[in-house]
C-alpha cells in the first residue's frame, strides 16, 4: 500500500527533521559556519515540534509500519525538546572546539529522527532500524572530542556493548518471526495470545536484553557510568534524556500492546529487574565524588522506579510513564546542562569531579540554584517535579499493592537522598584557594544558560502547579493505540 | 485570605533577604524579622477577633474549620490547596511566629557570613512549617512536611558551628534529613493506601482530610496505615528508637536553627499525631496507645538519664527535650480532654523553656567560645544577670510549680491517670530525673568554684528583652493558661470525641458511624 | 529427507552467534572483537532467513537486507574507531582504553 | 538440499571457530571470509538466491575487503601475533567459554523443546518478491536506512579524521 | 477583711522582686530594709487578721481567679483563712520576721546578701501559698516554691562544691517525697472528682468506709510526700547536710517551718487520714522510731548545727507521733512551740558561731559563757523548753499534750518510746550546752570570741527567750473548729504523767550535767574503745542511711548515666548505613572499567533471561 496524503503529513515532523539533517549536510559541504548550522538545525526541530503539535488534533493515524498515536507525540516531543536543549547547550560547549564542529548537529538531527521513529514503530523493522538510527550517530557524538582519551573510550565503549545488544536484540526478533511468522507487533500479539510458545518466550528475552542495555537495566547496567563520564557534555545529555526515553517508549508499547507480556512470571522477572535496578543504581553512587558518574547511577535507578509502571501495566501505568518521564528529562536535562556549561572540551576532560564545584555558590548563586534545584528534583523533594513523579510511581505501586516495589521505591529513594545531598551541599562549601572551574562570565547571555535557567524555572513550575502537564499527559492518554 | 498570607509572607521575605543583601549586612536582618513580626501580628489578629469556642450545632461529622481557604491544584487526584485553621494550628502557628522572630534576634550578631542566605534559610523554615499547620489537605501537608526539611538542612551543613573540616556538620544535618525523609515516605505510602480505600470504599478520589476521615477501613488495614503516619511523627517528635537524629542536629546546628528545631520542628510532630494520626485511624490508634504510652516512659528515663552523660551543653538540652516529648507522647494516646489539652499546654512551654535555653547556651557560646559543659562552671557571679535568666528556665523545665511546663505536665499526668495509672505512676518518677538533669545542668554551669575571677560581658539590651519576655509568658501563661485552653479546647474535645468514639464500638457496625 | 527442519536452521544461526559472543569476551584485540561483531551479526541474518524461508515471506530477507547494512554502517565506524584508538595508544587492545572506573 | 545445507552449515561452524582463535589477524579474515561464503551456500541452499548473492557481495565483498585493507593498513607485525598469543592463556577463554556454552545450551533447549516443525522445502524466493516488500509496505524502512547510512558515513568520516598530533591537546588527561 | 489575706504572700513575693530586679542598685543597707520590712508587713496583717478572725472565728475563704478550667478539673488560687492555717501563718511570718531581722545582723560580713533576701522572701511567700491554699493544687504550689528556696539558700555559699552537693541532695530527696504525694493527688482527683481541700474532706467519707485499700493508698501517698518534706525515716538524709546553707536560712526552713510542711499537711488533710487506720499508726510508728534515731544521732555529733539539726528532726518525730495517735491540735501546739524555742536556739548558735569566727566544731569550743552572755541564756532557755523542763518552759506544756494524747490513745509503746526520747534529749543538749560554754577554750578564734552587737542581734533573741517559756504556752492555738477533739482521759492519769515526764526531764538533766562537767574523761575513754567506739560512728553517721542510699541509688545511677553516655539506641541507627556503604563498596568492585567485564555480565544477563523464560514454557 503506497504513503496516502494523511500519512505524508502524520509523517511529517520526522520528514522535517531528516530533510533538517540533509540540509545540514549540504550547508557543511557549502561552507563550514558553526552559527548557521546551529540555527538551522534549531529552526528543522523547531518546524518538526510545530508540524507534530498541528497533527496532535487528528491522531492516532496508522501508517505502515508506524503509528502515529499519544504516546508516539508525547514520547516525540520530548525527544524533539530534548534535542533543542542538546543544540543550545552543544553551540556553547563546541564554541572552542579546535576540530570540524558542525557534523554534531547532523548526528543530533539524526539520532533524533531515529528516536522518533522508535517511539512511533509498531513492527518489528522500525523498532530495529529506529533503535539502529538512534544509536548510530550517537557513537559519533560520544566519540567526537576523540582527541580527548575519554571521549575515544566512551565511545568505544558504548560501540561494542550496542553492537552486542543489537545483535541480541536481532537474534529475538528472529526467534520471535520464527515462531509467530509476523514481523508487526498487533500479529505478533494475535499468535501469542494468552500464553507465547518457548521460542516466542526466548525472543521476548533476548528482545528484553537487547532494550535494556539502552535503558540501563540492572545486569546490562554497567556502561552507564563510564560513557556518561568520559561522553562530551552534549552528548551526554542526549544520551541520558531523549535516548532513554524513546527505547523506554518502545518497552512500553511493547507490554501495553501484547497481553503475552503480562503473564504473571514475565512481571515477577521484571519487578525483580525493577528491585535490582534501583538499589544497585542507588547504592552505587553512595560515595560517588564524580558528579557525572553520580548523574549516571542515578538515572539506573530512575528507570529501575519506572520499570514499576511496566511491571503495574494497567491503570494508572501509561499516565505515570508519561509523568515520570517528562519529570526525569527536565531534570537530568538542567543538571547535565549546567555540567556542560562548566566545562569547555579542552579543559582537561568535563568538569566531573564534585571538588570542582565545591563553593561554586558563592561565586555563581543561579547556576547552583540550577543545580541544587535540578538534584532535589532527582530525589524527589516536594514542590520540583521530581516529587510529582515519585508521588504517581508511589501510588501506582499502592494502588496495584506491589508492596515490595514500594519497598524498593522508598529504600531507593532515601539512599538516593544520601548522595544527592552530599553532592548539592559540596556547591556550598567555602575551599579557600581552590581551583575554581569558572562557567564562561556571559553564561547567562549564551544560549545554553537561558535555556538551562528555563529548564530550572520549569522544574519548580512543574513542582508547585503540575496540572498542566498531567492534564497534557492525561490527554494523550486517551488515543493511544493497543 | 489570610491564611495563604501567612505563607506567602515569609516565602516573599526570604527571597527579598537574599537580594537585599547586596546592600549590605543589616538590610537582610531587618526584613527578616519585619516579615516575622508582621506574620506574628497577623496571627494574633486572628485570635483576637476569631472566636474559638465551639460553633453551636455543629455536627459531628463536619470538620469546623474557624477560618479556611480553597483553591484546586490537581482536580486529576482531587487534590487542592486547602488550608484551614482552627484552635490547635492557631496556637502553634503563633508559636512558630514567635519563635521565628527570636531566631532572628538571636542570631543578629552570630552569623557574619552570607547573612541573606542565612535568612532566606530562616524564613522558608517557617514557610513550612506554617504551611505543614495549615494545611489540611493530606498531600499538600505531605510536600510542606518534607519542605521544610530543605531549609533546615542547609541551616545546620552550611551555618553549624562544628570542627572546621565540617564534616560531622554535614554530617548531622545528613542524618537528620535522612531520617526524617524516610519515615515521611512511608507516610506518603500510607496516605495513598487510605486514599485508595477511600475510592474502593466511596468512589470518589479525594486528598481532602475531613472526606478521609469518614473512610470505613478493616482493622488489619487500618493498623498498618496507622503505623506509616505513627512512625513519620515519631521519628519527628522524637521517640527514643528514633531520636538518634536530634542531639546530633542540635548540638552542631547555629543558635537560631536550634531554636527553631526545639521550638517548632518538634511540634509538627506532635501535632501530625493530634491531627492526623488519632483521628484518622481511631481504632488503630486505641489498640497501639499502650505502646505508645510506654515509649513515651523509656522516652523519659531514657532522655533523662543520657541527657546527665553530656559533655556538650546542646546535646545536654537536646536529651532534656527528648524526655519531655517522652510526656506528649503519653498525654496524646492518654486521650482524655484533659491530658489532650496539658499536651498542648506542654509543647508551647517546652518550645518557650527549651528555645530559651538554646538562646542561652547560643550567649554562653559567644561569651566563652566553646559548649564543652567542662570548661564552664562557677560563672554565677561573672555573667551578670545571664545566669538569674539560666536559673528561672532551667527551674521552668524542671516543671516548677508557676510555670507553664508545670501545667501542662500536671494536666497531662491528671488527665492520663484514670486511662494508665501505673504508667503515670512510674511518669512521676519522671519528675524527680528532671530535677536531677534539670539541677545538674545548672550546677555544672554556674555553681561549683569558678576558674577564672574576671566578669564577662553582661547581657546587651536585645538578650535582655528576648530572655525577659520568654520569662514572662512562661510566667504569666503558668499562672492564668485559660487563654491558651480555651483557643485549643474544642480541636481537643474534637480529637477525644473520635478516640472514646473507638474505645467504646459503637452500637452500628460502621466503626466510625455518625450515630 | 524432504526439506531442512527451521529448528536446525535457528540451531546453525544459534551456534553461530554463541561463537561470535565468546569471540567478544575473550579476544582483547579490537579486531576480532570487530569480528565477532560481524559474526553474530551474520547469525542474527541467517536466523531471519531461516525462519523467512520456513513461513515462505520475503519479510525474512528484506530484514536480512537491513541487517546486512546495518553490518556494514557497524564495521565503517568500528574500524574508523579502531583507527583512533591505534593512533592514539599505539595498540589495539581494548584494556588501555578502559581508565574510566568505580 | 539438505546436504548443501549441513556441509556448509558445518563448513561455517569450523570456519567461524577458527576465527575466534586464531592468533593472527589475517588468517582470522580470511577464515571469516570462508564463513561467509558457507553462509551465502546455506541461503542459496535453502533457497533465497538474492540473500545468497548480497552475501557474498556486500557482506564477504564490500566488507571484508575493508577489514583487509584497514588490517594492512596498520601493518601489524610478528610482535602483534606474539602478544595475541600471550593474551589467550588458558585463564582468558575458560571464564568466557563456559558461560557462552551455557547460554548455547539454553538456546538449544528452548529451540528443540518449542519447535514447531515448519520444515524449509528450499523452493525458491525470488528477488523480486523481496523488492515487492522492500518498496511495498517497508518503503519507510528504506528511507530510514539511507538516514542510517548517512549517520554511519558522517561517523566514520569525523572519527575517523587523522588529526596530527600537534593540534590536538596533548593534554590527555585522565 | 478577707482581702488583705493576698497581702500575706504578695508582700513578701513584692520584696523578692524588688531585690531580683533593682538589688544592686540598693546596696547593702537598702536590700536588708526591704528584706525585713516586707516580711514584717506581711507579720502586721497576720497579727490584723488573727485578731479578726479571734473575734468572729469561723473559716474566711477569698478566690483571686481561676487557675485553670478544662473539663471537671477546675483548680482555683483560691485563699482560706481558719483556726490552723492562722496559727502555722503566725509562725511563719512572726518567726520568720524575728529570723529576718536577726540574718540582717548575721549576714554583715557576707557576701550575696540581695541573692539571700530574695530567696528567703520568695520562700516565706511560698510558705505562706502553702498554708493558705484552699485547694491541692496551689499547695503543692507552694509545697514546690518551698523546696525550691531551700535549694537556692542551702546553696547559697555556691563556690564550695560540698554545699551545692549539699543543696542538691536536699531537693532531690524532698522531690522524691514530692512525686509520692502528686501520685497521691492524682488518685484523690480521680477518685473524689476535686482537688478543693474541704470537698475533699467533706466528700472522703461518703466515698470510701475507713480501711478502704484505696483510701489507705491516697493516705500512704500523702505520708510519703510529707516524710520527704519532714526530713523523717525513710528520707531524712538531707536535713543533716542541710546546714551546709548561713544559720538563719536553717533556723526559719530547717527549724521552724518547712521541715513542719508534713505536719501542716497531714493535719489539714486529717479526714482522709482517720479513714486509714493503718496508715495513721505507721505514721506513728514512724515519728517514734525517728525521734529516738535522731536522738541517738544526736549525741554523737561534733557539729553544732548538726546535733540541732537532729534534734529538730527528733522534735517532728514527736509531732509525727501525736499525729500517729490522733492527737492533732497536741502536734499543732508542739510545732508551734517547737518553732519558737528551736529557731532560739538556731539563733544563739548563729550568734555563737559568728562570734567565734565561724568556729563549729564542739570540741574546739569551750567557756563562751562568760564571753558571749545572751548567747549563753538563750542556749540556757531554749535547751531548757527543748528538754521540756516542767513548769516554767513552753516545751513542756507541749511535749506534755503529746505523751498525754498517746496514753489517752492506749498507745503504751509510743509513750515508753517518747519518754526514752525525752531523756536522750536532755542528754545531748546538756553534752552540747557544757561543750561550748564551759571547760576551756580549744581553738583561737573561741578564745578571742567577741559577742553581737546591737538591737538585730539582741532582740529576736529576747523575744524568742520569753516565747519559749510558759508564756508562748499561753498562746493557745484556734484549733477547736478545725481538728477533731483531743482525746479525754481520766485527770488523775494525767496528772501522773505530767509527774513522770517532769522527772524523766530532770533526771536527764541532772545525769547529763554529772556526766559532761566531770566525768569527760571516762566518756572520752569509752567513746574509743571496743563497743563504744563501734556505737559512736555508727551515731556520728546516722545509723548508716546515707551510706547505704550512697551505694544502692546514687553509685547504680551514676554507673547507668555513663555507660548510657554515648547514647546505644542511636547507634542502632547506623546499621542500616553501614550496610548501605559496605554494599556500596561491594557493588562498586564490579565498575572495573574492563569492556570484557561489561559484556560478561551482558551474557550472564542472557542467560538468566532466557533461563526463566525456558523454566516459564
Amino acid at each position: 500500500m503506497t504513503l496516502t496524503g494523511t500519512h505524508l503529513v502524520a509523517l511529517l515532523p520526522l520528514i522535517l527533521v531528516c530533510a533538517a539533517a540533509i540540509t545540514v549536510m549540504l550547508g557543511i559541504a557549502w561552507r563550514r559556519h558553526h552559527a548557521g548550522t546551529a540555527t538551522l538545525t534549531v529552526a528543522g526541530l523547531v518546524a518538526a515540534l510545530v508540524a507534530l503539535l498541528v497533527i496532535w488534533s487528528r491522531a492516532p493515524i496508522e501508517v505502515p509500519l508506524l503509528v502515529i498515536d499519544g504516546l508516539a507525540l508525547l514520547a516525540g516531543a520530548t525527544i524533539l525538546g530534548a534535542s533543542l536543549v542538546c543544540v543550545a547547550l552543544a553551540y556553547g560547549y563546541l564554541e572552542r572546539y579546535p576540530g570540524p564542529r558542525e557534523e554534531f548537529y547532523l548526528l543530533l538531527l539524526c539520532a533524533a529522527a531515529g528516536g522518533m521513529v522508535l517511539a512511533a514503530s509498531r513492527h518489528l523493522a522500525t523498532l530495529f532500524i529506529g533503535l539502529e538510527l538512534l544509536s548510530m550517530p550517537l557513537y559519533g557524538m560520544l566519540a567526537y572530542a576523540f582527541t580527548e582519551r575519554r571521549s575515544l573510550e566512551a565511545g568505544i565503549k558504548y560501540f561494542m556493548l550496542s553492537a552486542a545488544a543489537s545483535a541480541f536484540l536481532l537474534f529475538g526478533m528472529a526467534l520471535i518471526y520464527a515462531q509467530t511468522g509476523r514481523l508487526d507487533l498487533a500479529g505478533v500479539a494475535g499468535v501469542f495470545g494468552e500464553r507465547p510458545a518457548s521460542w516466542g518466550l526466548a525472543g521476548i528475552g533476548l528482545l528484553l536484553v537487547g532494550l535494556g542495555f539502552k535503558v540501563s537495566i540492572v545486569p546490562f547496567h554497567l556502561w552507564t557510568p563510564d560513557v556518561y563520564d568520559g561522553a562530551p557534555g552534549p552528548a551526554a545529555t542526549f544520551l541520558a534524556s531523549a535516548s532513554k526515553v524513546a527505547v523506554f517508549v518502545v518497552l512500553l508499547r511493547l507490554v501495553l500492546a501484547t497481553p503475552g507480556f503480562q503473564a504473571e512470571w514475565l512481571r515477577g522477572l521484571l519487578a525483580a529487574l525493577a528491585l535490582a535496578g534501583m538499589l544497585v543504581g542507588n547504592l552505587l553512587a553512595l560515595r560517588q565524588s564524580n558528579l557525572k558518574r553520580l548523574l549516571g547511577y542515578s538515572s539506573i535507578a530512575h528507570f529501575g522506579y519506572l520499570l514499576v509502571a511496566l511491571v503495574v501495566g494497567e491503570g494508572l501505568a501509561l499516565e505515570t510513564s508519561g509523568v515520570y518521564l517528562l519529570t526525569y528529562v527536565v531534570a537530568t536535562l538542567a543538571a547535565f546542562g549546567v555540567v556542560t556549561l562548566l566545562s569547555s572540551p579542552y579543559g582537561g576532560g568535563d568538569v566531573a569531579a564534585l571538588y570542582h564545584y565545591r563553593g561554586l555558590f558563592w561565586r555563581r548563586p543561579w547556576l547552583t540554584a540550577v543545580l541544587t534545584v535540578s538534584l532535589l528534583s532527582l530525589a524527589g523533594i516536594p514542590f520540583t517535579a521530581g516529587f510529582i513523579g515519585k508521588f504517581y510511581i508511589l501510588a501506582l505501586g499502592v494502588e496495584a499493592g506491589h508492596w515490595w516495589l514500594v519497598g524498593g521505591i522508598v529504600v531507593g529513594s532515601v539512599i538516593g537522598l544520601y548522595y544527592y545531598l552530599r553532592a548539592m551541599v559540596a556547591l556550598y562549601l567555602v575551599e579557600p584557594g581552590m581551583r575554581r572551574h569558572d562557567a564562561p562570565p556571559d553564561w547567562g547571555v549564551r544560549a545554553g544558560g537561558m535555556v538551562v535557567l528555563g529548564l530550572a524555572i520549569l522544574v519548580v513550575l512543574l513542582g508547585i502547579y503540575p496540572w498542566p502537564m498531567i492534564a497534557w499527559v492525561t490527554g494523550v492518554e486517551v488515543f493511544t493505540a493497543g | 485570605m489570610a491564611l495563604i498570607w501567612l505563607i506567602l509572607i515569609p516565602f516573599l521575605g526570604g527571597l527579598a533577604c537574599w537580594q537585599g543583601e547586596r546592600w549590605g549586612d543589616g538590610v537582610p536582618r531587618w526584613i527578616a524579622l519585619g516579615s516575622m513580626l508582621l506574620v506574628l501580628l497577623i496571627t494574633l489578629g486572628l485570635w483576637w477577633q476569631g472566636d474559638y469556642r465551639w460553633p453551636a450545632g455543629a455536627e459531628s461529622g463536619v470538620v469546623p474549620w474557624a477560618l479556611e481557604w480553597r483553591a484546586p491544584w490537581i482536580p486529576r487526584f482531587g487534590i487542592e490547596v486547602h488550608l484551614a485553621l482552627d484552635g490547635l494550628s492557631l496556637v502553634l502557628v503563633a508559636l512558630s511566629a514567635l519563635l521565628g522572630v527570636l531566631a532572628v534576634l538571636c542570631s543578629w550578631h552570630e552569623i557574619r557570613r552570607r547573612v541573606g542566605f542565612f535568612h532566606l534559610n530562616l524564613l522558608w523554615i517557617l514557610v513550612g512549617v506554617v504551611g505543614v499547620f495549615l494545611a489540611v489537605d493530606l498531600f499538600l501537608f505531605f510536600a510542606f512536611w518534607e519542605m521544610m526539611l530543605v531549609p533546615m538542612y542547609f541551616l545546620i551543613a552550611l551555618w553549624g558551628h562544628s570542627s572546621a573540616t565540617g564534616r560531622s556538620r554535614i554530617g548531622a544535618a545528613t542524618k537528620f534529613f535522612l531520617y526524617t525523609q524516610a519515615s515521611g515516605l512511608l507516610m506518603l505510602v500510607s496516605i495513598l493506601g487510605l486514599v485508595f480505600a477511600h475510592r474502593a470504599a466511596t468512589g470518589e478520589l479525594t486528598f481532602s482530610y475531613a472526606a478521609l476521615r469518614e473512610t470505613p477501613l478493616s482493622d488489619e488495614v487500618a493498623m498498618w496505615l496507622m503505623l506509616g503516619f505513627f512512625l513519620a511523627f515519631a521519628v519527628k517528635l522524637p521517640v527514643v528508637p528514633f531520636h538518634g537524629w536530634l542531639p546530633d542536629a542540635h548540638a552542631q546546628a547555629p543558635t537560631a536553627g536550634s531554636v527553631d528545631l526545639a521550638g517548632i520542628l518538634l511540634k509538627t510532630g506532635a501535632y501530625g499525631l493530634l491531627r492526623f494520626a488519632l483521628p484518622l485511624f481511631p481504632e488503630a490508634s486505641q489498640a497501639i496507645a499502650p505502646l505508645a504510652m510506654g515509649l513515651g516512659l523509656v522516652g523519659i528515663v531514657y532522655g533523662a538519664l543520657l541527657a546527665c552523660g553530656q559533655q556538650d551543653i546542646k546535646r545536654f538540652i537536646a536529651y532534656t527535650s527528648i524526655s519531655h516529648m517522652g510526656f506528649v507522647l503519653i498525654g496524646i494516646y492518654a486521650g482524655t480532654e484533659l491530658a489532650l489539652q496539658g499536651v498542648v499546654v506542654l509543647l508551647v512551654a517546652h518550645a518557650f523553656s527549651t528555645s530559651a535555653l538554646f538562646i542561652l547556651s547560643g550567649q554562653l557560646h559567644e561569651r566563652l567560645h566553646t559548649r564543652d559543659l567542662g570548661e564552664m562552671g562557677g560563672l554565677w557571679g561573672r555573667l551578670g544577670s545571664l545566669p538569674a535568666f539560666m536559673l528561672c528556665f532551667v527551674v521552668a523545665s524542671l516543671g516548677m510549680p508557676g510555670t507553664l511546663n508545670f501545667v501542662g505536665e500536671f494536666m497531662i499526668l491528671f488527665g492520663s491517670f484514670p486511662v494508665a495509672p501505673w504508667v503515670v505512676a512510674i511518669a512521676s518518677a519522671g519528675l524527680v530525673l528532671a530535677a536531677i538533669y534539670s539541677l545538674l545542668l545548672m550546677q555544672r554551669v554556674h555553681y561549683g568554684p569558678p576558674r577564672s575571677e574576671s566578669s564577662l560581658a553582661d547581657l546587651d539590651g536585645r538578650e535582655y528583652a528576648m530572655l525577659l519576655g520568654l520569662l514572662a509568658l512562661v510566667l504569666v501563661l503558668g499562672l492564668y493558661p485559660q487563654p491558651l485552653l480555651d483557643t485549643a479546647g474544642p480541636a481537643m474535645q474534637e480529637v477525644q470525641r473520635l478516640f472514646d468514639d473507638a474505645a467504646t464500638p459503637s452500637p452500628t457496625t460502621m466503626p466510625l458511624g455518625d450515630s | 529427507m524432504n526439506g531442512v527442519p527451521m529448528a536446525h536452521g535457528l540451531v546453525l544461526a544459534a551456534v553461530l552467534f554463541t561463537l561470535g559472543l565468546a569471540g567478544l569476551m575473550f579476544r582483547r584485540n579490537m579486531i576480532f572483537m570487530l569480528l565477532s561483531l560481524e559474526i553474530m551479526l551474520n547469525a542474527a541474518g541467517l536466523a531471519f532467513i531461516v525462519a523467512g524461508m520456513a513461513w515462505d515471506q520475503a519479510e525474512g530477507q528484506a530484514m536480512f537486507l537491513l541487517v546486512i547494512t546495518l553490518a556494514a554502517a557497524e564495521a565503517s565506524v568500528g574500524l574508523a574507531l579502531l583507527n583512533q584508538l591505534y593512533r592514539r595508544f599505539k595498540t589495539l587492545d581494548i584494556d588501555t582504553a578502559s581508565g574510566m572506573r568505580g | 538440499m539438505e546436504l548443501a545445507f549441513y556441509a556448509s552449515g558445518l563448513v561455517a561452524v569450523l570456519a567461524t571457530l577458527r576465527v575466534i582463535t586464531s592468533t593472527n589477524p589475517i588468517h582470522a579474515l580470511l577464515y571469516l571470509i570462508v564463513s561467509l561464503l558457507a553462509v551465502a551456500l546455506v541461503f542459496f541452499a535453502l533457497g533465497a538466491p538474492f540473500a545468497g548473492a548480497l552475501e557474498v557481495i556486500v557482506y564477504a565483498g564490500a566488507i571484508m575487503v575493508l577489514f583487509v585493507f584497514v588490517v594492512m593498513m596498520l601493518n601489524l607485525n610478528a610482535a602483534v601475533t606474539a602478544r595475541e598469543r600471550a593474551w589467550l592463556g588458558p585463564r582468558t577463554w575458560v571464564g568466557p567459554s563456559v558461560l557462552a556454552a551455557l547460554l548455547l545450551v539454553v538456546l538449544l533447549a528452548t529451540l528443540q523443546h518449542g519447535d514447531i516443525g515448519r520444515v524449509i522445502e528450499g523452493d525458491t524466493l525470488t528477488a523480486k518478491a523481496v523488492g515487492m516488500v522492500l518498496f511495498g509496505p517497508w518503503l519507510v524502512v528504506v528511507e530510514l536506512v539511507a538516514m542510517l547510512l548517512l549517520a554511519a558515513l558522517v561517523t566514520a568520516s569525523h572519527v575517523g579524521r587523522s588529526v596530527s598530533r600537534e593540534a590536538d591537546s596533548g593534554r590527555d588527561g585522565a | 477583711m478577707t482581702w488583705t489575706l493576698p497581702l500575706t504572700f504578695l508582700l513578701p513575693l513584692a520584696g523578692t522582686l524588688i531585690l531580683a530586679f533593682s538589688g544592686a542598685r540598693l546596696g547593702r543597707r537598702g536590700t536588708t530594709w526591704v528584706g525585713v520590712t516586707s516580711v514584717a508587713l506581711a507579720a502586721l496583717v497576720t497579727a490584723l487578721l488573727a485578731h479578726h478572725y479571734l473575734a468572729a472565728p469561723e473559716a474566711r475563704t477569698l478566690t483571686l481567679w481561676r487557675w485553670i478550667a478544662v473539663g471537671d478539673f477546675q483548680p482555683t488560687i483560691g485563699l482560706r483563712l481558719d483556726g490552723l492555717s492562722l496559727t502555722l501563718l503566725g509562725v511563719i511570718t512572726g518567726v520568720g520576721l524575728l529570723i529576718h531581722w536577726f540574718a540582717a545582723w548575721y549576714m554583715q560580713g557576707e557576701e550575696g546578701v540581695t541573692r539571700f533576701y530574695a530567696y528567703m522572701n520568695l520562700f516565706v511567700a511560698s510558705m505562706v501559698l502553702l498554708v493558705l491554699g484552699d485547694n491541692l493544687l496551689l499547695l503543692f504550689l507552694g509545697w514546690e516554691g518551698v523546696g525550691l528556696c531551700s535549694y537556692l539558700l542551702i546553696g547559697h555559699y555556691y563556690r564550695t562544691a560540698a554545699n551545692v552537693r549539699a543543696a542538691f541532695k536536699a531537693f532531690l530527696v524532698t522531690r522524691i517525697g514530692d512525686a509520692f504525694l502528686a501520685i497521691g493527688l492524682f488518685l484523690l482527683f480521680r477518685e473524689l472528682g476535686t482537688l478543693n481541700i474541704a470537698e475533699i474532706l467533706q466528700r472522703a467519707p461518703e466515698r470510701w468506709s475507713a480501711g478502704d485499700p484505696l483510701v489507705e493508698l491516697a493516705a500512704l501517698l500523702l505520708l510519703g510526700g510529707a516524710l520527704g518534706k519532714s526530713a523523717q525515716l525513710p528520707l531524712h538524709t538531707w536535713l543533716a547536710d542541710a546546714m551546709a546553707g548561713p544559720t538563719p536560712v536553717s533556723a526559719l526552713i530547717h527549724a521552724a517551718t518547712m521541715v513542719t510542711a508534713g505536719v501542716y499537711l497531714v493535719a489539714r488533710l486529717h479526714g482522709v487520714f482517720l479513714l486509714a487506720p493503718a496508715v495513721l499508726w505507721l505514721t506513728g510508728v514512724i515519728g517514734a522510731l525517728t525521734l529516738l534515731a535522731a536522738g541517738f544521732a544526736a549525741l554523737a555529733q561534733t557539729d553544732i548545727k548538726r546535733v540541732l539539726a537532729y534534734s529538730t528532726m527528733s522534735q517532728i518525730g514527736y509531732m509525727f507521733l501525736a499525729l500517729g495517735v490522733a492527737g492533732f491540735e497536741a502536734a499543732i501546739f508542739h510545732l508551734m512551740t517547737h518553732a519558737f524555742f528551736k529557731a532560739l536556739l538556731f539563733l544563739s548558735a548563729g550568734a555563737v558561731i559568728v562570734g567565734c569566727h565561724h568556729e563549729q566544731d564542739i570540741r574546739r569550743l569551750g567557756g563562751l559563757w562568760r564571753r558571749l552572755p545572751l548567747a549563753y541564756v538563750g542556749f540556757l532557755v531554749g535547751g531548757a523548753a527543748l528538754a521540756a523542763l516542767p513548769l516554767v518552759t513552753a516545751g513542756f506544756y507541749s511535749k506534755d499534750a503529746i505523751l498525754w494524747q498517746a496514753l489517752a490513745a492506749g498507745h503504751g509503746a509510743l509513750l515508753l518510746a517518747g519518754l526514752l526520747g525525752s531523756l536522750l534529749t536532755s542528754l545531748y543538749l546538756l553534752r552540747l550546752i557544757v561543750g561550748i560554754f564551759h571547760g576551756e577554750a580549744g581553738s583561737e578564734g573561741a578564745r578571742r570570741a567577741e559577742a553581737g552587737q546591737g538591737l538585730a542581734h539582741g532582740l529576736p533573741l529576747v523575744v524568742l527567750a520569753l516565747l519559749s517559756t510558759f508564756l508562748g504556752a499561753w498562746l493557745e492555738p484556734p484549733l477547736g473548729s478545725v481538728l477533731p477533739a483531743p482525746h479525754e482521759g481520766s485527770e488523775g492519769w494525767h496528772l501522773a504523767l505530767e509527774l513522770l515526764a517532769g522527772g524523766v526531764a530532770l533526771l536527764g538533766i541532772a545525769l547529763g550535767a554529772w556526766l559532761f562537767l566531770n566525768r569527760r574523761a571516762w566518756l572520752a575513754d569509752v567513746a574509743a574503745r571496743g563497743l563504744g567506739a563501734r556505737l559512736w560512728r555508727l551515731w556520728h553517721h546516722a545509723w548508716g542511711f546515707d551510706a547505704a542510699y550512697e551505694r544502692l541509688l546514687v553509685r547504680p545511677y551514676r554507673g547507668l548515666v555513663s555507660g548510657l553516655r554515648h547514647d546505644a539506641i542511636d547507634a542502632l541507627g547506623l546499621l542500616p548505613a553501614r550496610l548501605a556503604w559496605w554494599l556500596h563498596v561491594a557493588l562498586s568492585r564490579t565498575q572495573g572499567g574492563k569492556l570484557r567485564l561489561y559484556a560478561v555480565s551482558m551474557v550472564v544477563g542472557a542467560t538468566l533471561i532466557l533461563l526463566v523464560m525456558a523454566v516459564a514454557a
